[in-house]
């Protein structure tokens, strides 16, 4: 194999080449770019749905569309972001690129298991665009299928449902694997709390994956069943209950959005100490919020059914456990800063994507408490509040830690550096947009601007077009961040294997790593979050 | 869906550590089981909403069937397990022959179910039939409960027979043996599975009338 | 405008607290969080910092930071509930209207014959509202009152409130339910109870329209049905008597002739014969909803408006 | 790797006798529920159903001899689900339709 003509020494982009070898690839870090590339296509094509929705919506009346569109637009914005892009996301990225490696293993448990559900992952993605596309209507019935409506429409429906059944196999193998990986492969030495924490969180979100995700498989498979067979489990035309639809659905789709940010928590809890040369402050209590936040994230669900009609007693059961669900995300936000404080902290593009996290998720986490107290849900349940909650926790939670795991680990990945001036300038106008086309949305939802509105009144008219400009400033930014890392992907400057000086496992191997990740599978003998290492030494 | 095992084989060698092996298919069936679990609870919800219904409803289901397959899988689910002792005590063709009685019995699981779904399309009581169609609405509900319960039950059984047939034939050519059995283990931890979900659906579907 | 404090109902002034209270904690700790962030990223700069602190952890300020937060939520769960608790417990005295939701118009029936496509209510009195669905889910939303509950088929949910102040007030439909969602819309009125009660015993329905065509109005079929040929969700009414229609059915494709006949099936069973070009499942029987006579008056005005041309 | 292995055989006897318990608890479900003890018998059938369900992962599928993270796991699993249905009963039990 030393035949090798560039002079790079072999890694695991270059052992072999040729597009066979990427698509057959059972290298852990090859299928983490594969989801890569697919993800971000995804979520590129949901943006611009996105910002499509906002361009209709910055003047009243019909702008650009239809009724029709746009609500087949808003169904498919949802149903890529959150099925296709947000809960494979990080986890199927990162923790397939970095998870064996962080635990110093060569590859995760099952390779060919981790390809195959690339597959089915992608089978899923396929199935879901081509629902829009297959003859008759799209489906038009919002990422959450709400029966009746979605069991008598008369649209695509289920072919969306079965893309969602699918990417839900696709997610369970993940976790699956990810769990067994942690279980089974870690190095010698390395005890569970000499564990990083990313892994940590990898490894809550994994069991969320596993057992929330056959719940909601196995819901829409009925309401399949009940659109080809005509048995009502949820139509009450056919003596069903559609309430019990909503249940089902949330036991999934709540422990979902906790599939979503806790491994961006994980990425932050990464930046935060090697970006202050210190280590994380309280590893154990972030170690247990994570393990709490999966657990009682299993128990809250019913707080997105307020208002369908639900037994008093378990309103006031879910609103109360709602709040307790708080607390390990405070204790979290609060461990961060200390993480910082006393620290010398150095402000390159991670750690700006990685503080910004913290403020749009505190944002997006306290406006989910309003939603959590019953009285101030009932006022603004479906309206433009819960969607700007969501846009911060979700996209200014997991998208930003999405974007800061992208930094962090870029150079590790493909050995090569960007610029940081350029990730500094869209930073900028991401973070500015952000919250230029998000903010205005918490008002109106306050003053009672439902959602999934095509059209509204005219007192919103101002809201609304501030909004829209904001979905430009952001357009502009992410289209300078994304133009500066895939630029620099071949024509970057040399990435060393440490860049930022990170103490854990992935930065004692080369960048980009070996096919095997280690030579020799090393040997733990401390603790994660150790500072003594040359670099700091050296400065 | 097949097991994550049977696909693997690490670079490295042939065969694939135990314990993982076995934690993966654990892991597995879990999800089965919550698999299962919605329907279980969407059956719980629509038994306290028409009891009386379903009561009726209950009643056209056949229990000596029902019970004869209770018996049989319960068998079938021993036969299994002597395999896998079997096969640790190398006693090669006693465990053939018992995972083929494993297989036998899934076969008569089978043609019971053959039967018994056939005199339900015999009564014209199948879902989206006319018949079914205007039954009061919880014998609706029963009966597209039984056909979904049974329906992705009888699925698993024949997921099952096709691995175990997979375990026999390795089996037979030596490929699984006193000291490689993880795919043994794996058949058979799924086999039981199989049986753990009648075990509540027989009760449920069958007896409580 | 209505604005957050601008509660027109009894519930609105304990929905408002809780939002205070929520918003006012929340707040500050955003404010603390970000004065902090900045703080340390200056004070502690590689700059001016060049030899991290190499501490990890601090059990006391753990439990602070638990705790505190904790008694907080508790808190706003308090504030959230106490203003919610009241919400579901109908006083006795309250009067009743029933809610009907359906694909995409709301109307409001007094039970004393008294059909209304607004909601018209006496000041100071309690009001219950039934909430009903003829079709899919809607969601019954008045952001002035702070009141909000689901329109579900096949449930029987309902709120109650007591109207503070006269005006005139949007109603919204929060729940997806299709094409029309967002134009699912009507308005309470509220007046006095003098007014109210000449309003509501007044059942006459003034209009110069022929009766068949305020059968088609109270019902929203022109929500789906245009008078003037434009194809809106389902096939125009103009020229609709007499004319030739490609149909399918279970057993395919045939031309039928719209007569009297026909038109009443279209009404009854809508989804037997579904008119080619468009979707079947959009329009519901409207077999429970209509009476006899009314169709008839449909009837019977398709048929003079076709011989008008 | 493959030491721990040999620690578990169950013996042929033991396989029978298990199944025979199994049949025996099978019988006694239909017999309680032929003998009706009215609001009861659901919760003594599913009762049943649990000690078979014990059994079966117990012996059958070898969770005595496994590791114990596997059990608590599997323990877990269970109590989840358990949870589940009854938050979720909290809504159906207290709710007039
Ligand atoms: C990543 C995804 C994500 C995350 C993490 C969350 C987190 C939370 N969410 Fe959110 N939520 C969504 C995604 C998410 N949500 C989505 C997609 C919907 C809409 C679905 C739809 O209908 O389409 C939704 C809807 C939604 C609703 C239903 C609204 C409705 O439809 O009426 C509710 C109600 O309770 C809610 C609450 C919460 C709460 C309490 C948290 C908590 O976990 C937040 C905890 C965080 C903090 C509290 C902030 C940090 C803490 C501090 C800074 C310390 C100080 C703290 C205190 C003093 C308390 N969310
Ligand atoms: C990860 C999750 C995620 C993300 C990142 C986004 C991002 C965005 N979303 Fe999304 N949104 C959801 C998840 C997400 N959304 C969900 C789950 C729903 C609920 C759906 C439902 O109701 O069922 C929703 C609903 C929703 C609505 C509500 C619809 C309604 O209720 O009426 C709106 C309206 O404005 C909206 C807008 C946007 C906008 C403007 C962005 C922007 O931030 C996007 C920013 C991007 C751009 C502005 C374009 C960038 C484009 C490029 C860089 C492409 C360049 C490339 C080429 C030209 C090849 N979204
Ligand atoms: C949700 C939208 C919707 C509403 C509301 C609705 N319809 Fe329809 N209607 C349709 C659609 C779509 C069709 C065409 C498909 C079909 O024939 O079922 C249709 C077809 C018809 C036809 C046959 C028309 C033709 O051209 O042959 C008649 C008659 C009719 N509707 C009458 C009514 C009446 C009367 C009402 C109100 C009481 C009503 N509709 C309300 C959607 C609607
Ligand atoms: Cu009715 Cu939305
Ligand atoms: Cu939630």
């Amino acid at each position: 194999m030393n035949n090798q003509v560039s002079a790079e020494p072999l890694n695991y982009l270059n052992h072999k080449t040729g597009l066979w070898s990427w698509l057959t690839a059972t290298d852990h870090k090859r299928i983490g770019l594969l989801y890569l590339y697919a993800i971000s296509t995804f979520f590129l094509t949901a943006a611009v749905l996105g910002l499509l929705m906002k361009i209709e919506k910055s003047s009243i009346g019909p702008t650009i569309m239809t009724a029709q569109t746009y609500n087949a637009l808003f169904t498919l914005h949802g149903i890529i972001m959150i099925f296709i892009v947000v809960i494979p996301g990080l986890a199927a990225v990162f923790g397939n690129i970095c998870l064996p490696i962080m635990i110093g293993a060569k590859d995760v448990a099952f390779p060919k298991l981790n390809l195959f559900s690339f597959y089915v992952y992608i089978t899923g993605a396929c199935l879901g665009l081509y629902s829009q596309f297959a003859n008759g209507h799209s489906p038009d019935a919002g990422w959450t299928f709400y029966v009746p409506y979605s069991a008598e429409v008369n649209s695509n429906i289920i072919l969306a449902l079965l893309a969602a059944f699918t990417l839900g196999f696709a997610s369970i193998l993940t976790g699956l694997n990810f769990i067994v990986t942690i279980h089974r492969m870690r190095a010698p030495g390395m005890t569970w709390f000499r564990m990083p924490l990313f892994p940590w969180s990898l490894y809550a979100t994994a069991w969320i994956q596993l057992l929330a995700t056959p719940v909601v498989g196995i819901t829409l498979l009925m309401v399949v069943a009940e659109r080809t067979l005509h048995v009502g489990f949820f139509d009450p035309k056919l003596g069903g209950d559609p309430v019990l639809y909503q249940h089902l659905f949330w036991i999934y789709s709540h422990p979902a959005v906790y599939v979503m940010i806790l491994p961006a928590m994980g990425v932050v809890t990464e930046i935060f100490p090697t970006f202050s040369q210190k280590p994380v402050f309280g590893y154990l209590p972030i170690v247990f919020s994570s393990l709490a936040i999966a657990l009682v994230g299993y128990f809250v669900w019913g707080h997105h059914m307020f208002t369908s009609g639900m037994s008093y007693e378990s309103r006031w059961f879910f609103s109360f456990i709602t709040f307790l669900v708080a607390i390990p995300s405070a204790i979290k936000v609060f461990n961060w800063l200390s993480t910082m404080y006393g620290g010398s902290v150095d402000l390159q593009p991670p750690l700006l994507y990685a503080i910004s996290f913290i403020f749009l998720f505190t944002i997006g986490g306290f406006t989910g408490l309003t939603l959590g107290a019953v009285a101030t849900d009932i006022q603004v349940h479906n309206t433009d509040f819960v969607v700007a909650h969501f846009h911060y926790i979700i996209f200014g939670g997991m998208g930003f830690g999405f974007f800061a795991a992208m930094h962090y680990w870029y150079p590790k990945i493909y050995g090569r550096m960007y610029h940081i001036k350029w990730a500094k300038i869209a930073w900028g106008f991401l973070f500015t947009g952000f919250n230029v086309l998000y903010f205005p949305m918490f008002i109106m939802g306050i003053q009672g601007m439902p959602r999934r509105y095509y059209d509204y009144d005219p007192k919103f008219q101002l809201g609304q077009t501030i909004s829209s400009v904001g979905a430009v400033i952001m357009f502009i930014g992410l289209i300078a961040m994304i133009v500066n890392l895939v630029y620099h992907v071949r024509r970057g400057a040399k990435a060393p294997a440490n860049p930022w000086h990170g103490v854990t496992l992935e930065w004692q191997i080369p960048s980009p790593p070996p096919h095997e990740n280690f030579d020799e599978i090393p040997v733990i003998t401390r603790e994660p979050y150790v500072f003594d290492n040359p670099y700091t030494k050296e400065k | 869906m097949s097991t994550p095992e049977h696909t693997e084989h690490s670079e490295h060698s042939e065969y694939i550590d135990v314990e993982t092996g076995k934690m993966g298919m654990w892991l597995f069936l879990f999800t089965e089981l919550f698999l299962f679990g919605g329907l279980f609870i969407v059956y719980a919800v629509m038994r306290a909403r028409y009891g009386e219904d379903f009561h009726h409803a209950a009643l056209e289901l056949n229990a000596f069937i029902g019970a004869t397959n209770t018996v049989v899988l319960l068998v079938s689910s021993m036969t299994v397990a002597m395999s896998l002792t079997a096969i640790q005590k190398s006693q090669k063709n006693l465990a053939v022959g018992l995972i083929f009685c494993t297989l036998l019995l899934a076969g008569v699981f089978m043609i019971n179910k053959y039967f018994e779904y056939g005199h339900k399309f015999s009564l014209h009581l199948y879902p989206g039939s006319d018949v079914m169609r205007n039954l009061p609405k919880g014998e609706i509900m029963f009966f597209g409960l039984y056909f979904l319960m049974t329906g992705l039950h009888l699925f698993h059984v024949v997921v099952g027979g096709i691995l175990l047939t997979i375990v026999m034939l390795r089996v037979k050519s030596g490929k699984i043996n006193k000291e490689h059995f993880l795919l043994h283990e794996n058949g058979a931890l799924y086999w039981h599975l199989v049986d753990l979900i009648w075990i509540f659906l027989f009760p449920l579907l069958y007896l409580i009338t | 405008m209505t604005t957050m404090f601008s509660g027109a109902s009894n519930l609105a002034a304990g929905v408002d607290r809780a939002f205070i209270f929520i918003f006012a904690i929340s707040f500050i700790f955003t404010i603390g969080i970000v004065v902090a962030m900045i703080y340390i990223l200056i004070r502690f700069s590689r700059k001016r910092n060049k030899n991290p602190q190499q501490f990890s952890g601090n059990v006391p300020l753990e439990i602070i930071w638990t705790v505190v937060p904790l008694i907080l939520v508790l808190f706003m769960f308090y504030y959230g509930w106490v203003a919610f608790a009241p919400m579901r417990k109908v006083p006795k005295n309250s009067m009743e209207v029933k809610v009907i939701g359906r694909m995409w118009s709301w109307s409001f029936d007094y039970g004393n014959g008294k059909i209304s496509p607004d909601l018209v209510l006496p000041l100071d009195k309690n009001v219950k509202l039934n909430l009903f669905s003829e079709d899919v889910n809607h969601g019954f939303f008045v952001p002035a009152f702070r009141v909000k509950e689901d329109v579900i088929p096949g449930y029987k949910n309902y709120m109650w409130f007591q109207p503070i102040a006269k005006g005139s007030y949007d109603i919204y439909c929060t729940e997806y339910c299709g094409l029309a969602h967002s134009s699912m819309l009507a308005k309470v009125v509220v007046v006095d109870s003098l007014e109210f009660k000449t309003w509501l015993a007044d059942l006459k329905v003034v209009s110069n329209d022929h009766p068949g065509m305020a059968v088609l109005k109270a019902n929203a079929c022109i929500t789906c049905h245009s008078l003037d040929g434009t194809k809106v969700i389902g096939p125009s009414f103009k020229g609709l008597f007499g004319a030739k229609r490609n149909v399918l059915t279970d057993q395919g494709e045939k031309e039928v002739v719209a007569d009297a006949d026909y038109i009443k099936r279209s009404i009854l069973d809508p989804n037997a014969e579904v008119v080619k070009g468009y979707n079947k499942g959009l329009m519901q029987s409207y077999k429970d909803v209509l009476k006899a006579e009314d169709i008839d008056k449909i009837v019977d005005y398709f048929k003079k408006s076709s011989e008008q041309k | 790797m493959e030491d721990h292995h040999d620690n578990h055989v169950t013996s042929y006897a033991q396989n029978f006798k298990i199944l025979f318990v199994l049949l025996l608890l099978t019988i006694s479900t239909i017999l309680i529920i032929k003998l009706d003890l009215g609001p009861y018998t659901v919760a003594m059938a599913l009762f049943l159903a649990s000690v078979k369900t014990t059994i079966v992962l117990t012996y059958f599928m070898h969770l005595k001899g496994e590791k114990l993270i596997l059990r608590l796991m599997v323990g877990g699993v269970f109590l989840l689900f358990a949870i589940i249905v009854i938050i979720t009963f909290i809504d159906y039990y207290f709710r007039i339709i």
